[in-house]
């Protein structure tokens, strides 16, 4: 989260429940060199479906629904990170 | 005649399984017999540990806690929905009745609604 | 400061029904903190009714519309409401008001009413457009 | 009229966002054609928007909340609005302006605040409840 | 559409496209005896899924959104028609 | 630098469409350059013969109609959508790119945003 040269990646922001379409509509845009943020109700999916590699989840969405101890797993970052991820990626799309 | 509320969306995303309660509130305000059924991601409703003061809610989890005390009849939880999520009977609210077959609760009441 | 990076917000929907506007809060507080700038806010879609100067939660409740309008006076940050979007959702100003004869008006200050045309600008002024939408 | 029904007939969802106010009306014109009764209309949720004074579409698309508010003076179908839903979403009659100190009222008329105990009530007293929702 | 005797089985009133989650919990929740009415996007399903032998579509949908042709395997009925559906059906749910 | 909305809505049931059309044209009418592409149950606005006057609503095919008029650049549709929802070419709304590859639009441009 400290390196501060731009990525060539798109960051895809999502806030879906994994039964939204949006939810599959993001996971299949996903390039290699993207990032995913799971924000509100998609942090959901850290309890419920495969994930990949690349991505994250708000830790604040994860404490206020429980999920702390099912989202082991996966890296969570706060909302300044989240800023940080906006910055050094110049495409950004939310789902 | 009991009235059964369903809640098929998460809780905090959005305020639909909040205004849902807010239903079931108040038929057992008016000693009217009422019934909560969660479905899909509707079941993170039901998890425990909930801690969302740092989005500025109030929790669902004591939102629904009162139902009970309020004098909701039944609590029912689709049980596959609850694998899904992991909503585990140790991570669970007490009280909830875990259903395999939504169509018999169903039937079993003659006012079935969602709150949106 | 060579890093800063000036941020256009867009929230397309409503407080008391999505997240969004919670999120989008947090989000810009973190913004500021970062040494970066917020060119506008600007609101869309059901997103108007967050400009609502009516909306009144219970008193144990957090006032988004307010908490909103207390963080864009006090960064001086413009906020502008989509007009289409809030003549049919009922967001009204003044000027709106007197034209179309209503009987009130309810938008909440610092919130200006104005055309999609703002959010083009932005979308050419601003480094970043970060869109905020609904989970349902 | 021995098969006359009673309806009570609920909206959850908002004009310009959704149809279900334009299918609940068209839905309640039938009802009456067929010679039953509607004990009321109410509206909860995102519905209370229905409600608004101020919606303010453009000239050449149709007025949902002044096409209800006709439908419903017409007939003396009495409306309510839930007082929950409404004021956190800005929907005020005279009573709650002066109850919490705001500049502004914006209900439609014939459109009444009042409790969920309004709901309660009609699911008693009606034969058919019937819920019009959003499509997302 | 012509009885007027009551209908023992359920009338569920269905809004949601077919990718909604709501469309296929209410398909698995229909009993043999019930009747399904397809209203606003779930029309859509007409062109899209197989739907069972109980379905009836709404025509003001249907006709709005191109799917007459389509929609020729499915009975479609008016406004007034689901009125009288609900007359009916004493339990309706509403999807 | 072209701005692309994408639209998963279909039309009538809901404004998001509509509202999405609207920031087209805006950037059109400021001489920017914007696309569209259609997904999932979103490729129902494409479909041709839609007669909406039953609902009391403006038709969402002439509302499309214009965007070319108005200067859009691209119209991309999911082909696989438009299959499932039988959006058949003779059918369909002339001056529609259908693509497999929906990745590669999104790569394509370097602003993609719903309208909600």
């Amino acid at each position: 989260m400290t390196n501060n040269h731009h990525n060539s990646g798109t960051l895809h922001i999502l806030n879906k429940a994994p039964e939204h379409p949006r939810f599959a509509a993001c996971l299949e845009a996903l390039s290699p060199s993207d990032t995913l943020v799971l924000i509100e109700n998609a942090v959901l999916a850290c309890a419920s479906v495969p994930l990949p590699d690349q991505s994250l989840a708000l830790t604040a969405d994860i404490k206020a629904r429980g999920l702390t101890a099912s989202c082991e797993g996966i890296q969570t970052i706060g909302y300044g990170d989240l800023v940080q991820l906006t910055e050094t990626h110049t495409k950004i799309i939310s789902w | 005649m009991t009235t059964l509320i369903i809640v098929d969306q998460p809780p905090y995303g959005s305020w639909a399984g909040r205004e849902a309660l807010d239903m079931v509130f108040s038929l057992a305000a008016f000693d009217q017999p009422s019934a909560l059924l969660f479905i899909g991601p509707g079941v993170n409703w039901l998890r425990t540990h909930q801690t969302p003061a740092e989005l500025g809610q109030k929790s669902a989890e004591k939102n629904l806690s009162a139902a009970s005390l309020f004098g909701v009849e039944s609590i029912f939880a689709d049980q596959s929905a609850c694998e899904q999520y992991r909503v585990t009977q140790e991570r669970m609210l007490p009280g909830v009745a875990l259903t395999s077959n939504i169509q018999k609760i169903l039937n079993a009441h003659n006012r079935v609604a969602f709150a949106g | 400061m060579p890093n800063s990076v000036v941020y256009t917000l867009v929230i397309t929907a409503a407080p008391w029904v999505s997240q969004a506007p919670q999120t989008a809060l947090m989000f810009a507080r973190e913004v500021l903190l970062a040494g970066h700038h917020i060119d506008r806010v600007f609101l869309y879609g059901e997103g108007v009714h967050l400009a609502s100067s009516l909306s009144t939660p219970p008193s144990d409740e957090v006032n988004w519309s307010k908490e909103w309008s207390q963080f864009l006076n006090q960064h001086k940050i413009p906020a502008t409401v989509c007009i289409a979007s809030a003549l049919r959702r009922g967001i009204i100003d003044e000027t709106e008001q007197s034209r179309y004869e209503l009987a009130a008006n309810n938008l909440r200050m610092p919130f200006e009413i104005a055309g999609l045309g703002e959010w083009v600008e932005s979308n050419l002024s601003s480094d970043r457009v970060i869109y905020f939408h609904g989970a349902s």
